[in-house]
């Protein structure tokens, strides 16, 4: 168990590397190459050589690309130093670099911004489980039924709706046509949980719409082979209510997948529901990366990738790991 | 050069002056108190005086930043003039117009109390040269003042006293003299911009000087985050006896950034909040919503912002080096359809010749192209390209900003009128963080063969030279962020501009006149528009007018209904 | 020797024993050839299929089906336009005999010819990109499963790196930093198949672990090792044995990963980094009618329902066809 | 219902001479049980009557497919839970104890399930909830019908695990099903079933998965079971040799049909139904040295869609056109009883005359020939210290921290002609043997010789010539065809693979090939999913027999196959040893297969031959007690000898794990002859008579050996 936890860690850290080595090659090494310099980017507008000179020795484009590499990972593990001319900056472990934009430090715009994605893909993530899950299990225990026919389609449909169309059509509905709800920007929840709740139920509701769409598909799926399976006739041999049947035995074996996909979808969403939060203008970490894209801001396109990389692998760790503390039958070696 | 003060100015689409704000003041009163909310959907650049560039900051800059000379709070031309604010009076100016010497008023102080004497003025106007440390800023002072000496600013400067600039003299704490190399009759522009407001040495807190700087107006910075916004309170060491311009009348005025534009004008129509100050006017629901409804209308107004839109034809990439095909490229253009794509009238009004309203020599109704007829003139583009030698037309490239939605549209559009003419042109569209190494440098243009390159252009300064000569004047051609795209290099209009700048704004007016004659004569430019702004502003709002000089209501009277 | 003692074929009405009974179809019933009989009846997959071909007519047929029903996709027609709101004059986003499915706003463009013409653009990174990342993952996916090892090691990894990095984003990235022109290609081609190559790069992972999970499962078959009894190397029994019985899930991605191509291409598209204009794209007409949608909703319906109902036949296609390639089914 | 034969009244006579006064424990009248499908209705059980008395056990035997299962759910009332889309229709009777459940109310069959009727299951790991352990499953079971607290409860599931036998109940009884043997989970299954104290227990195949010498444990166990609690068993399965061993009455289905009833005796020595015939024809015996034929079945069994009209064995019945009783072959023949025999025997209406000695075995005839086996044997394949260990990898390092010593050293030979079968208990390495010497594996020690030539390390290529002489047939009917291939593609294969031209062609070779092992040429391009398991395995013979092999592996050719097929299939394969003239190495675990098919056995245990010796020898007189245990567990199908059947001798535990075999003698741990040496010393295989070698220090029949006179290392 511990030896396995010690090379799936390992791998941890050598998919980061890998992640961070090619997010940088290709953000910092590849616009060298076709001749584009960093320090433009940085200073981004309209600009003079000495401006230029200056962020060069700052941010130390003027040393080569491994050793930027170096100070890259050295910032993160033990803080890096800036020397701006007028002094020194200290910017303190976990330091991305500041961002070529806003100047602010990425460590911080990233926390900032979490909060907005992981209220986002979390409360999302509580509502398409339990929507997706039981309609994929009614829908299984409908088997051929109206209901079961008519779940089928709607997840179908689920699927088949890009989101950045629903987020429009969602507040074009409940928004302007039905006036439930206002129209609104995240809030914190810590500063205003009902405005909080408010800000997020669209975006909530639109994102769980797509996923659950999903899940109930594959909960249906499972949900039907494991009901042919032995052990559901033991079950009810024993003459267990159906009702224990379904939850106590079928439903565990059926969450297994679930549980796995769930780890991995949720991994995905938290480095940044891209679309999502860009069709509802939330600036979580997704529309951070965007923006960050579109404007050339490389530390934070590096800070974010590898944000999301690590809940991308932490994600599956922790799937594998909970997947033996589900089934017995697995072992970690 | 106005690209950045134009950042944000495209997402804006805009109409006509409904109420009077941007012809003359609404709701005069004198009443104080109550909070100013302001917000934008853009972060500000820089709190720094020295290095804020945005339009918009140097608005919300009249509430804490006080310079030599600023521009004077009313509306219309009035408030184009640099009048004093610290001086006493107007720069005396001798020595054939290259000597200019003000005197601080007395009884002027910094928040924190110490009196603001002319050194504080020229570590000011030193921070410019800092440019390794305080990028961001407009450097025309630099341009000026540096005269061959390479001055860096006072944190790399050797004197003792970091008062190492030696074109600018501070014989006693009341007097500074500035010592230009020849005479230019727009210093007292630069004058007017915060970039020319003091500094305390002694609380220079270098880069992150943004984040704190020392008022001197009637607010002071009570905090800032970037990205988020900032709040400002009464700096009671503001007296306003020696203040002639701003008002000071609410208690507070804060500063928000929202990332959600849409929500914003909802706020904003519904009384929220008071005012847009990013100045590009309300996002496209909100303005469909004003012009449908008369009771929002009368709160909005559709003033000029002092851009001009614009196609231009870089002369180095065949077949533009030919006068003829330029001239095709104009009479093929559908006008009315590139104002439709920038966003119909409100946005701008339909523009012929390259000098905006309001920048003096600026005649609106010059129309050598026929421009304002709002129809192509396929005949006529025909016939020039016969005359070019292109009768069937030719392959040429568009270079167009990726970020800059309007922009794309209208490239879209000549696009589409130039195929009816055989032109056939493909979009490059750009990295647009990166214009002044992609359309700002000649040699790229040449290589990428850019033949029409879509821009806009607001000055920082109103004067014809302030705007006209970085796009026109041929000893402005620069390797690297170039913005004379056509790569003119006329003796004559060159020539024109050294002769404007040895008189008075009054003088040099008509040179500016000639000059944009002189351009269009050459088929330089396709403009496409005056632009404009559709701006909606909180009705409890007083002393409501537009600020020529900044396209936006002046912060520095507003004040709240009471 | 074991004979049928009683040909009773004559009045047993269909036994189950072919053996039993003289061969009246001696041509046999391959497993193709019964998933297509399933497919033919499985009547929702059939229009899901149908709606399929005819979205690649659409496509192919483009400029003449613009020609009769349409206008020139690149047009401007300002006239149609509300010049102060910019929307579309008359209801429905202009919908009329002559612009069936009404005007884009600002410009007045001919959304149905957009539409036609963005379908191409649409199935052409779809299948293209489906093609790059089932190329790459069925040989990259069965190489890792049938060779094992240390292959298999190196293949897995790189599939778990690929699926750890944030693709959309890298995507959007990817292609932005490409330049224009790329040997001699210039304008949309290039950012088509940048597209492509990019979408495909990242989609192939999955059907990797796919191909490779069913490999292995394959592998250890006894047919396999019946082919090697009678002396076939690798190369044999990965054509000739493995393949054949990778097809069924091969064909049965493709068919769901077009669709997922669709969507990525519509939300790059949306973000900005799809193909340039003036070439129309269904996700670039979504992301425009985004500042809009409250005023013109049909410019937002239009291809928003486009793409659904595009998506939903791919799905529906691809689910029966996967319910007939079943071995477990019915 | 719109069955028209059968709406007339029930066709059973109700019994008159019960020997019990009231009415049966158990009593299913007329149960049909019909599933909708899309190809049309499956009439699973149709009409189906049978009675059992409390303390009593009914065997129910019969072909995969003929309802066996079906029957024992519908009397649980299991085809009632779940979704209703999916539920058979079910109508007849099923009277348990007074209570008619086939009408009741769903809810009150649940609560008599488990309860007052249990039901063990084939597959018992399939069968238990991977998730939950042994105890919690067991507990809840009983939790369900008992208001007690769970500590109660688990008390009594340890109890139960005592009682059937799991050793440290207490510690076992929070193990996981996967962390249990077969024979154990088999035994957990049987505790959860007992837990309640059923009145009625439904066996389904409850030992088939498992190995003869735990098949024999848990048989005991039942039985021992049975007369504690006294319940009443239906014991249903395909190997007549159990329900010899263990029923009382004997129910023979065919068709979803009940063909012949009746007490076990009277069925095994008075079958009156052809198919019974046919079964217990079809069956190799343990107990006899058949060298003669088997006398299958003709044909596969029915479609439930289409039921031939008429008898529904017709199709496959010798008898069919023998007139008798003015029945024809359209009618359905009733079950009618026989009233001078206890309990009721019931039969054929045209056969009454009983069975037509001449019909009998009437196509054996032609078919018992001598076996003309070579006089002078040579030796062609020869194996010596054969050793495979599979590497195991752990650690952070993955590297190697031991190895399944799958075989472990083993020496035989073939010889030309002949047929070596090897037994051995499920994971003792018989595959990994088989595997080694066509070289699918690369041997990790000792040395193989074919022909005299070494190909222990040979490579692909240097093996593909040699592929030609050395063959293999597989287990799986299923598995071992390509599904993508035509049967025509499978078969000329090694043609191709081999770069052989077959003289007119390989197409014609083929279909030659095909009618060989008794296909119809003309299906050469039918794809194997078109064929049943007896004709697919009869493709993969064709396939081994292509390139004319000289020695052919079949590794449990025919264990997946139904009794009937399976002695086609073994038929067949002698026939073709016959006119081939080929050498066989048999792999299989079922020692009355082997019996009949092999001139010498070898049996393995954990890797090593622990004995080997001709049929007769090895049969007769055993050596190795593990052998002798083997043969002791078989049941037989004899229900007269279930008494005197008295040398029983049951094995202890499991097979312990290859992975660290016992030390010394690798049996000492289950052997009851074991002593010191056994634990230290490793018997050598030594030949104590001619032709008969064993590995052990304490051999038995060995009086009657004559001991070698010298070389102790035997051949
Ligand atoms: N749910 C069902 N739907 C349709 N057909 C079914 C269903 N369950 C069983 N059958 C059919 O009923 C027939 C009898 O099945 P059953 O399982 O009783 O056979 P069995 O005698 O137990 O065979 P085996 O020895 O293989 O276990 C089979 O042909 C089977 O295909
Ligand atoms: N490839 C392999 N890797 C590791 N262990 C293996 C492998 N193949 C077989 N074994 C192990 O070797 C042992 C012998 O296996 P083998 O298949 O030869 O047994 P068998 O006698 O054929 O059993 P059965 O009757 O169940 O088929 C078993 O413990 C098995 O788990
Ligand atoms: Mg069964
Ligand atoms: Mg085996």
């Amino acid at each position: 168990m511990l030896v396995y936890l010690i090379r799936r860690l390992f791998n941890v850290a050598a998919t980061l590397l890998v992640v961070s080595v090619v997010t940088f090659g290709i953000f910092f090494a590849v616009p060298k190459l076709t001749g584009s310099d960093p320090a433009l980017m940085y200073a981004g507008r309209e600009t003079n050589e000495t401006a230029l000179a200056g962020i060069r020795v700052k941010m130390g484009f003027d040393k080569p690309i491994s050793e930027q590499y170096l100070l890259f990972v050295k910032g993160i593990f033990a803080g890096r130093d800036y020397d701006g001319g007028t002094g020194v900056t200290h910017c303190a472990a976990p330091c991305f670099g500041y961002s070529f934009k806003t100047e602010a430090p990425v460590w911080q715009t990233m926390m900032d911004r979490i909060p907005v994605t992981l209220s986002l893909a979390l409360g999302a993530a509580v509502i398409w489980v339990l929507a997706g899950v039981a309609t994929g299990v009614v829908s299984a225990l409908k088997r051929r039924t109206a209901i079961d026919r008519t779940v089928m389609v709607g997840a179908l449909a689920g699927v088949s709706l890009p989101i950045f169309f629903t987020g429009m059509v969602a507040p074009a509905i409940f928004v302007y046509s039905l006036g439930w709800l206002d129209v609104s920007n995240y809030k914190p929840l810590t500063e205003d949980p009902l405005a909080w709740l408010n800000s997020l139920i669209l975006p909530w509701v639109t994102l769980a719409f797509l996923f659950a769409a999903t899940y109930a598909r594959i909960t249906r799926a499972t949900m039907l082979e494991v009901l042919g399976e032995d052990y559901i006739r033991t079950a009810r041999a024993k003459g267990l209510k159906e009702g224990v049947v379904i939850r106590k035995h079928a439903l565990r074996s059926t969450l297994t997948p679930i549980v796995t996909m769930f780890g991995l979808d949720l991994g995905g969403l938290l480095g940044g529901a891209v679309l999502t939060e860009t069709t509802f203008n939330f600036q979580g970490l997704g529309t951070a990366a965007v923006a960050a894209i579109s404007q050339g801001d490389l530390p934070v396109i590096m800070g974010v990738t590898l944000l999301a990389a690590l809940f991308v692998v932490l994600a599956n760790l922790i799937v594998d790991l909970l997947y033996a503390v589900i089934d017995p039958r697995v072992r970690l070696t | 050069g106005g690209d950045k003060k134009d950042d944000k100015a495209d997402a804006a689409e805009s109409g006509k002056g409904y109420s009077g704000a941007a012809e003359g003041v609404i709701n005069a009163s004198d009443a104080k108190g109550g909070e100013l909310k302001l917000w934008s959907p853009q972060d500000v650049d820089y709190l720094d005086p020295q290095r804020a560039y945005y339009g918009f900051v140097w608005d919300i800059q009249r509430l804490y930043v006080r310079s030599l000379l600023a521009y004077d709070a009313k509306p219309g031309k009035d408030g184009t003039k640099a009048v004093p604010d610290l001086a006493e009076a107007l720069p005396v100016v001798t020595n054939d117009g290259k000597t200019y010497t003000l005197k601080l008023k007395d009884g002027v102080k910094f928040e924190d109390g110490t009196p603001i004497t002319s050194k504080d003025v020229k570590y000011g106007v030193e921070r410019v040269f800092a440019q390794d440390v305080l990028s961001g800023g407009p450097t025309y002072l630099i341009d000026l003042l540096d005269q061959g000496q390479k001055y860096p600013g006072p944190y790399k400067d050797t004197d003792p006293d970091k008062m190492g600039l030696k074109s600018v003299q501070t014989p006693d704490d009341k007097t500074i003299v500035f010592n230009l190399a020849s005479a230019n009759a727009d210093f007292s522009y630069l004058l007017a911009m915060p970039t020319s407001s003091p500094v305390q040495a002694s609380k220079d807190t270098g880069a992150t000087y943004t984040n704190k700087p020392l008022s001197t107006g009637p607010y002071k910075v009570e905090s800032f985050t970037a990205g988020k916004g900032a709040t400002f309170v009464r700096n009671e060491n503001w007296d306003p006896k020696t203040d002639p311009i701003r008002k000071g009348l609410p208690d507070k005025v804060s500063f928000t950034v929202t990332t959600n534009p849409d929500d914003m004008d909802q706020r904003l129509l519904s009384g929220d909040i008071d005012l847009a100050i990013d100045g590009t006017g309300v996002q496209q629901a909100a303005k469909n919503k004003i012009l449908k409804d008369a009771n929002l209308k009368k709160n909005a107004d559709n003033p000029f912002t002092g851009y001009i839109r614009y196609f231009a034809f870089p002369t180095t990439v065949a077949p533009f080096d030919n006068i003829e095909c330029r001239k095709a490229v104009i009479y093929a253009a559908d006008p009315k359809s590139l104002q439709t794509a920038r966003g119909g009238p409100t946005s701008g009004d339909l523009g012929a010749n390259m000098l905006p309203p309001g920048v003096p020599g600026s005649d609106k109704s010059y129309d050598p192209f026929g421009l304002t007829k709002g129809k192509p003139q396929e005949a006529k583009a025909k016939e020039a390209l016969k005359a070019c030698g292109k009768p069937d037309g030719f392959e040429t490239t568009i270079a167009v900003r990726n970020n800059k939605a309007p922009e794309v549209k209208t490239a879209e559009s000549l696009q589409a009128s130039l195929a009816k003419v055989g032109i056939k042109a493909t979009i490059d569209q750009y990295d647009g963080k990166l214009n002044s190494s992609v359309i700002g440098s000649p040699e790229n243009v040449k290589k990428k063969g850019y033949g029409i390159i879509v821009m806009g252009w607001g000055a920082d300064y109103n004067s014809g030279s302030g705007f006209l000569q970085p796009l026109v004047d041929g000893s402005f051609i620069l390797p690297n962020g170039n913005n004379n795209y056509t790569m003119i290099n006329d003796p004559e209009i060159n020539g024109l501009f050294k002769t404007a700048a040895t008189k008075s704004p009054e003088e040099a007016a008509p040179f500016y006149t000639q000059i944009n004659q002189k351009v269009m004569e050459k088929a330089l430019y396709l403009p496409i528009n005056f632009d404009k702004a559709l701006v909606y502003h909180n009705p409890r709002l007083t002393n409501v007018f537009f600020n020529e000089s900044f396209g936006k209501i002046d912060l520095a009277t507003v004040g709240i209904k009471q | 020797m074991t004979a049928p003692l009683h040909d009773t074929s004559a009045e047993t009405p269909a036994p189950v024993s072919v053996a039993d009974v003289p061969a009246k179809a001696i041509e046999g019933r391959s497993p193709g050839r019964i998933a297509w009989m399933r497919l033919r009846r499985d009547k929702v997959a059939l229009t899901g299929g149908v709606v399929v071909i005819l979205l690649i007519l659409v496509a192919i047929f483009a400029p003449l089906i613009v020609k009769l029903l349409g206008h020139d996709p690149n047009e401007f027609h300002e006239d149609l336009i509300d010049p102060d709101l910019g929307t579309p004059l008359g209801s429905l986003g202009g919908i009329s005999s002559d612009y069936l499915l009404g005007v884009e706003p600002t410009n007045g463009r001919d959304v149905f010819s957009r539409i036609v013409y963005g379908a191409r653009i649409s199935l052409i990174v779809a299948f293209l990109a489906a093609f790059v990342s089932v190329v790459l993952g069925s040989f990259l996916g069965a190489l890792a499963g049938f060779i094992g090892g240390w292959v298999d090691g190196v293949i897995s990894r790189l599939m778990d790196l690929l699926l750890a990095f944030p693709q959309l984003l890298f995507t959007i990235a990817l292609v932005s930093v490409v330049p224009n022109s790329v040997w001699g290609f210039e304008g949309s081609g290039v950012r088509m198949g940048v597209l492509i190559l990019v979408i495909g790069f990242f989609g192939w992972p999955y059907i990797g672990r796919i191909v490779r999970g069913q490999t292995i499962s394959l592998r250890e078959r006894e047919y396999v090792e019946a082919a090697r009894s009678l002396g076939a190397g690798r190369g044999y029994i990965l054509v000739k044995e493995l393949m054949p019985n990778l097809v069924a899930p091969i064909l049965v991605y493709t068919t769901l990963i077009i669709p997922t191509n669709i969507l990525t291409e519509a939300a790059l598209s949306f973000l900005g980094a799809g193909v340039k204009p003036p070439t129309s794209s269904w996700g670039k007409m979504l992301s425009d009618a985004v500042p809009i949608y409250q005023d013109d909703p049909m410019y937002m319906v239009v291809p928003g329902m486009t793409i659904f109902i595009t998506v939903l036949a791919f799905n529906l296609f691809g689910d029966g066809l996967r319910d007939a390639l079943d071995p477990k089914g019915s | 219902m719109t069955e028209n034969q059968n709406n007339g009244a029930p066709a059973f006579v109700p019994e008159q001479g019960s020997p019990r006064d009231g009415a049966p424990f158990l009593s299913v009248r007329d149960l049909k049980v019909h599933f909708p499908t899309d190809d049309g209705l499956v009439k699973s059980v149709d009409g189906l009557s049978f009675d059992l008395e409390r303390g009593k056990t009914l065997g129910i035997v019969g072909e995969s497919g003929s309802g066996k299962s079906v029957t024992s759910l519908a009397i649980m009332g299991l085809h009632r839970t779940g979704n209703a889309r999916s539920r058979p229709h079910i109508s007849g009777e099923v009277v348990l104890d007074g209570e008619e459940l086939v009408s009741a109310s769903a809810d009150h069959v649940r609560r008599l399930r488990g309860r007052k009727m249990a039901m063990v299951f084939q597959d018992p790991l399939s069968a238990m909830h991977p998730y939950y352990s042994v105890g919690k499953q067991i507990i809840e079971a009983y939790r369900t019908h008992h208001d007690v607290d769970k500590k109660t409860a688990r008390t009594r599931a340890v109890e139960m695990l005592d009682r059937v036998g799991i050793p440290e109940p207490h510690r076992r009884v929070d193990a996981y099903p996967h962390e249990f043997s077969g024979g154990m989970r088999q035994r957990a299954m049987i505790a959860m079933a007992l837990v309640n104290n059923p009145e009625l227990l439904i066996a389904d195949e409850p030992t088939t998965a498992l190995d003869v010498t735990v098949q024999a444990q848990i048989l005991d166990l039942i039985r021992d079971l049975q007369k504690e609690f006294g319940s009443a068993v239906i014991m249903i399965t395909h190997d007549l040799g159990v329900v010899a061993e263990m029923a009382d009455d004997l129910l023979v289905m065919y068709g979803g049909r009940c063909v012949e009833r009746g007490s076990a005796e009277k069925v095994f020595y008075e079958p009156r139904h052809p198919y019974t015939w046919g079964l217990l024809g079809s069956m190799p015996r343990i107990d006899r040295d058949q060298t003669d034929r088997l006398i299958p079945v003709k044909g596969s069994p029915p479609s439930l869609i289409n039921i031939p009209s008429g008898c529904a064995f017709n199709p496959r019945c010798p008898y069919a056109d023998v007139p008798k009783g003015g029945i024809t072959r359209t009618q359905r023949p009733e079950l009618t009883q026989d009233g001078s025999r206890q309990p009721a025997l019931v039969r054929l209406p045209h056969v009454a005359g009983g069975a037509d000695p001449d019909l009998d075995r009437r196509d054996c005839a032609e078919a018992v020939t001598d076996m003309n086996k070579p006089s002078e044997p040579e030796t062609l394949l020869k194996v010596s210290g054969l050793v495979k260990h599979f590497p195991i990898n752990k650690g952070l390092l993955r590297r190697q921290t031991g190895a399944v010593k799958a075989v472990d050293g083993i020496d035989f030979e073939v010889r030309r002609g002949e047929t070596l079968g090897v037994v051995g208990e499920s994971g003792c390495g018989k595959s990994t043997m088989g595997r080694l010497i066509t070289r699918l594996l690369e041997p990790t020690g000792g040395r193989i010789e074919f022909e005299g030539q070494d190909i222990t390390h040979l490579g692909v290529s240097q093996m593909r010539p040699l592929r030609r002489d050395v063959q293999m047939i597989f287990q799986d009917p299923y598995g071992s065809l390509n599904p993508r291939h035509t049967v025509g593609a499978i078969v000329s294969a090694p043609f191709n693979l081999q770069g052989v031209t077959p003289e007119g062609g390989v197409k014609a070779e083929v279909q030659r090939l095909l009618s060989l092992v008794g296909l119809n040429p003309e299906h050469y391009n039918r794809y194997p999913h078109e064929f049943s398991g007896g004709q697919r395995q009869r493709i993969g013979i064709a396939r081994a027999l292509a390139l004319k092999p000289k020695l052919v592996v079949a590794d449990e050719p025919v264990s997946a196959l139904d009794v009937s097929i399976q002695a086609q299939v073994v038929n067949l394969l002698d026939d073709l040893q016959q006119e081939l003239g080929l050498t066989y190495v048999i792999i299989a675990h079922d020692l009355s297969v082997i019996r009949h098919v092999s001139d010498r056995i070898a049996v393995m245990y954990l890797g090593k031959i622990v004995e080997l010796a001709d049929r007769k020898s090895l049969y007769e007189s055993p050596m190795h007690p593990y052998t002798n245990a083997l043969l002791s567990a078989v049941p037989v199908p004899d229900p007269r000898r279930r008494g005197v059947k008295s040398g029983r001798i049951l094995l202890k535990g499991d097979v312990p794990s290859p992975i660290s075999p016992p030390p010394g003698c690798r049996f000492h741990t289950r052997c009851w002859k074991a002593t010191e040496i056994c634990k230290t010393q490793d018997p050598p295989l030594v030949a104590l008579k001619t032709g008969h070698e064993v590995a052990c220090h304490h051999p038995e029949n060995a009086e009657a050996a004559t001991p070698p006179a010298s070389s102790p290392a035997g051949v």
